[in-house]
């Protein structure tokens, strides 16, 4: 049971070497060998979450023979490995329903290639969310950056060559400003590692030294992170990256990339600015606003857009804006919404974008207006495409419910921010259903033309599989979510106490 | 007659002038995958305006970015100024991380060179990380580059000219293998001395880079195919991942490790540095003519 | 005043950081031109190294490379951020690398490096 | 040697600046270049050669050659366009 604590060492490192090795393996293999990694890791994960909830202590993982001051670390609790495991399995359902898209979608002999980028990202999520030293983090938002660039690009179009383009602008800005303000914690600590960094701010905090730089790096910080992870003047990037992306990619960029940089920001607040200091310093209110105008725009954009792909791309942007609102609000019941809500975008967003592409298989096209009595042509998309949607307006049994209850008990957290949370969920509820809806009604509303063939489970059995795993776990979690939510205000303790 | 004077022929670099924007996008040669894909959705929204928010939104842009970096300027200058001064010994900057890093450096890592025991040995994830960020790279650029089938040699009239220029491969044949070989000495003494496997690599690689430049694709097949560089590459960074592992779950469990720091200042010591060195300075070269070689004609070898 | 500029010359290493940093900010983000931009990320991230290499110097001792037995950690300057840059650079040549391919393959399809105009092509344009 | 320093670092700002105003790309480029090697030599008298020697080999070497292979061949791509345009008409 000891030996446990190594698994995420030989996760990343697992990752890091296959994906080296897929670029010379033959394109079947490299699938496999791709497939095999996501499944891996997601039960390595799996294993150290018992190995976490049994010794209900937080662990700090020695990477070498140097300790804290000196050395890299890891560290894990629990919350940790719940996300990694999910986001492994989410990332294996992805690439195996878009097999077929992949196939069409990819040139011939370059598709080796996709899978080496999902392992760069897949290592570059367990680095993110595991790492107890900023500058690795760095690092690894870097490798993530160029990965997930290279997901995107490899369907070559003129369109998401220009998308990949901007997508990598905004995040070098990102990563940029992140930089920079890591530098200047650095000038006035002298560390990198966040129990030492942590310590040292507390300290000079309290003494009101360098309270400028200390206030700016917050800043430089916070908003570098945000501009990766797509808050709201940052996003428009986003349509076009996830719109036009092959769909396993969009999936894994909107519920898997993006999501690593949010919750990297999330352990930077805790184990490196406090809790206290970060919402003293009050750039947890401009998250707040700039997440919830984010919610309202990233709403009201995508109720004006006729292609679908390019709805749900912008519905990321106001799940993205729900989640740094969660943060504005408080460390406490706001993060936990957050965090919970980020399980709930990761497993909800990919079979929207799967389903989505399979649909517009069938009936011809992106555009909603060609979809006209497309569920009937393909059940098991229709189905797919109208459950996930459930859960992204939040009907109870599914996560979506889930989440959305926890952000408006965490309004009452924060007395100040009642009124605008409640409005801000209603007015994205009620847009939320308007758009979707529209969507579902079209696809069952019976299309007076002759009826075209049917898709028939068999003929797309990889996405059957995959489509009905996701629904599984969007009941599963949504009808469970007492104990997970339990397991995640545990993990966030851990992950505040054990500096 | 075309006037070829040294600034006309500057001014043939203008930015303006690689804006072809008279031509619309219609005729307009779709080169970018050398074979059409097999396309089964049309991207739907075909005629699709920006909206009025977006329209807005662009006009207000560069006075919003401007803004902003104004903005940025004064607040990043006010926060300089508190910064403590330069070159002070008493800098936070310089506490008992450093002072281990210094005082035992060589007793632990081995490596003379204290910045190459820093980056391969007490903060290796990092830059177990940063090989594999530029291999990230030279995949996207081989994604977006390579050009599989075997175009025709006619593509690259600059390089057949140039082979025959004899003051270039004259000048070459006596530079290049100095560069290269400053390269290596370079990656071997990383761990003695200034260098180390990133820079000895890269300036291995501006070797590379020159000998192709004088001779020509041909004769550099006979140094670097796309075998060599997938098989070089691929096997360095196999290597380095997998010695890191080692060492640090040896680390982190409290094992022996077979490495050991050796006697500092010879050649052979500081433990895994040294291989590590080669590793990196392996992948460094290949990856930046590889680069190169992308770039110029769209294949490697 | 006087004390002002005083900060201002202890200090000179990061004011020269931040405008250079804040100047390839700008061009990244305004200037329309692709060529422009990757030359401004390049200025922006060799400020930001500059920023960090000039906290590592100490006045009157010797580059981090250790002589004989001479050990002691006050006679050489701070190794660590050098390792940091070090890395960066690595980073930030990768970067490079990959926006250039992507720029040469926008020109190839739309013969302009206008992002605006690539932007209103791309919107105009037919199918793929 | 530090009114050295502060004349390497007046000449770092200018040239950043200029670099990114120039119109003309490939002027814009030999800018960067020169900019590249000052900041190789600043970094040598910070008493950090390792990164010198870095800087000297990627920032002035590796970044600038594919930089100019970038330039060259957005110029045969544009005069391949212009030929083709001149065909046509």
């Amino acid at each position: 049971m000891e030996f446990t604590v190594n698994l995420p060492l030989f996760a990343a490192a697992l990752c890091l070497i296959c994906s080296a090795v897929s670029a010379v393996l033959p394109e079947k293999a490299a699938r496999r060998l791709c497939l095999a990694l996501c499944g891996l890791v997601a039960i390595a994960f799996g294993l150290l979450l018992a190995y976490g909830l049994s010794s209900d202590a937080a662990t700090t993982y020695r990477m070498g023979h140097y300790p804290h001051p000196w050395g890299n670390e890891l560290f894990f609790g629990t919350l940790e490995p719940l996300l990694l495991c999910v986001f492994a399995t989410v990332m294996l359902l992805c690439l195996l329903g878009g097999g077929s898209h992949l196939e069409n979608d990819l040139e011939q002999g370059k598709r080796r290639y996709y899978y080496v980028m999902c392992e760069l990202v897949l290592s570059s999520l367990i680095a993110l969310c595991c790492t107890n030293d900023v500058f690795t983090g760095y690092v690894f938002i870097e490798i993530s950056t160029v990965a997930s660039c290279g997901l995107l690009m490899i369907r070559q179009l003129g369109r998401t060559t220009l998308a990949s383009i901007r997508y990598l602008i905004f995040s070098l800005i990102g990563s940029g400003l992140f930089l920079l303000g890591l530098i200047l914690l650095y000038a006035v600590t002298g560390h990198l590692l966040m129990p030492d960094l942590s310590r040292a701010i507390g300290t000079l905090w309290e003494s009101g030294q360098y309270r400028s730089v200390l206030l700016t790096s917050i800043c430089l910080v916070t908003v570098g992170l945000a501009v990766k992870g797509g808050l709201f003047p940052f996003h428009f990037w986003m349509p076009d990256t996830y719109g036009y992306a092959t769909p396993a990619s969009g999936g894994i960029l909107s519920g898997l990339v993006s999501k690593g940089y949010i919750f990297f920001l999330l352990r930077v607040i805790f184990r490196v600015f406090g809790t206290e200091v970060f919402y003293k310093s009050g750039v947890s209110n401009v998250l707040f606003v700039l997440g919830a105008i984010g919610v309202i725009v990233g709403s009201v954009s995508a109720a004006r857009e006729t292609d679908v792909a390019r709805m749900i791309a912008y519905s990321s942007a106001s799940q993205i804006g729900y989640i740094f609102m969660g943060f504005g609000l408080s460390p406490q019941l706001g993060v936990l919404a957050s965090v919970f809500h980020i399980l709930t975008h990761a497993i909800t967003k990919p079979p929207l974008f799967l389903s989505a592409a399979q649909i517009a298989r069938i009936a011809g096209g992106r555009d909603r207006k060609l979809w006209l009595g497309a569920g009937h042509k393909n059940r098991l998309a229709g189905l797919t495409f109208t459950a996930c949607a459930l859960s992204m307006i939040g009907i109870p049994l599914t996560m979506g419910f889930v989440s959305k209850y926890r952000f408006g008990l965490a309004a009452f957290d924060n007395p100040k921010l009642i009124v605008p949370t409640l409005i801000v969920l209603a007015v994205s509820t009620i847009l939320n259903t308007w758009y979707f809806m529209r969507v579902v009604i079209r696809l069952y509303t019976p299309a007076s033309g002759p009826d075209g063939p049917r898709v028939r489970m068999r003929e797309q059995r990889p996405f059957a599989v995959a489509a009905i795993a996701f629904l599984c776990m969007n009941i599963g979690f949504g009808v469970a979510a007492k104990p997970v939510v339990t397991l995640i205000e545990h993990g966030l303790i851990l992950l505040k106490e054990a500096l | 007659m075309k006037k070829t004077g040294f600034l006309e022929r500057l001014r043939d670099w203008d930015a303006d002038r690689f804006d072809l924007t008279e031509k619309t996008a219609g005729d307009m040669h779709p080169d970018l995958s050398p074979k059409p894909l097999k396309q089964e959705i049309p991207d739907a929204p075909l005629e699709r305006l920006a909206t009025r928010g977006e329209r807005a939104f662009d006009r207000l842009y560069p006075v919003l970015a401007l803004v902003l970096g104004t903005v940025m300027i004064v607040f990043l200058f006010l926060t300089v100024l508190d910064l403590p001064p330069y070159g002070a010994a008493d800098n936070p900057a310089h506490n008992e991380v450093t002072a281990r890093y210094l005082g035992s450096g060589t007793a632990e890592t081995g490596a003379v060179n204290a910045v190459a025991g820093v980056i391969l040995d007490y903060r290796a994830f990092d830059t177990l990380g940063e090989s594999h960020v530029l291999y990230a790279a030279i995949t996207a650029v081989l994604i977006l580059l390579l050009v599989q089938s075997d175009a025709p040699e006619a593509d690259d009239p600059g390089a057949r000219l140039m082979e025959r220029d004899p003051i270039l491969t004259v000048t070459a044949s006596v530079i290049a293998p100095i560069v290269i070989l400053f390269g290596v000495y370079n990656m071997l003494t990383g761990h003695l001395g200034p260098g180390g496997g990133f820079s000895g690599g890269a300036i291995v690689g501006a070797g590379l880079i020159l000998l192709s430049f004088a001779f020509g694709p041909h004769r550099m097949k006979r140094i670097v195919t796309f075998r060599t560089f997938r098989i070089a590459s691929i096997s360095a960074l196999c290597f380095y991942s997998v010695s890191k592992l080692y060492s640090f779950f040896c680390g982190a469990n409290g094992l022996h490790t077979i490495f050991s720091p050796g006697t500092p200042s010879r050649i052979l010591s500081a433990g895994l540095i040294l291989p590590l060195n080669i590793a990196v300075g392996v992948v460094v070269s290949f990856t930046m003519y590889g680069l190169y070689s992308l770039f110029e004609r769209g294949r490697i070898g | 005043m006087n004390d002002f500029l005083m900060k201002l010359w202890d200090s000179r290493f990061a004011v020269a950081a931040v405008i250079l940093f804040a100047v390839g900010f700008v061009t990244l983000l305004l200037h329309r031109n692709l060529i422009k931009k990757i030359i401004g990320l390049n200025i922006m991230d060799t400020a930001a190294y500059l920023l960090l290499t000039s906290l590592g110097y100490i006045e009157n001792r010797l580059s981090p490379i250790l002589r004989g037995d001479d050990t002691d950690p006050a006679h050489y300057v701070n190794p660590l951020p050098a390792g940091l840059v070090l890395t960066g650079i690595v980073v930030s040549v990768s970067v490079t690398a990959v926006l250039l391919a992507l720029t040469i393959r926008l020109y190839r399809r739309y013969h302009s490096l206008n992002v605006d105009e690539i932007y209103k092509m791309a919107q105009k344009e037919h199918g793929v | 040697m530090e009114y050295f320093e502060v004349l390497l670092l007046g000449l770092l700002v200018v040239c950043g600046i200029s670099t990114c105003v120039t119109k003309n790309l490939l002027a814009s480029l030999v800018i960067f270049l020169a900019y590249s090697v000052l900041m190789s030599i600043l970094w040598a008298l910070m008493k950090a050669p390792d990164l010198a020697v870095t800087e000297a080999a990627v920032g002035a070497g590796i970044s600038g050659i594919l930089l100019f292979i970038t330039l060259k061949k957005l110029r045969d791509i544009r005069r391949k366009a212009d030929d083709e345009k001149d065909r046509l008409s």
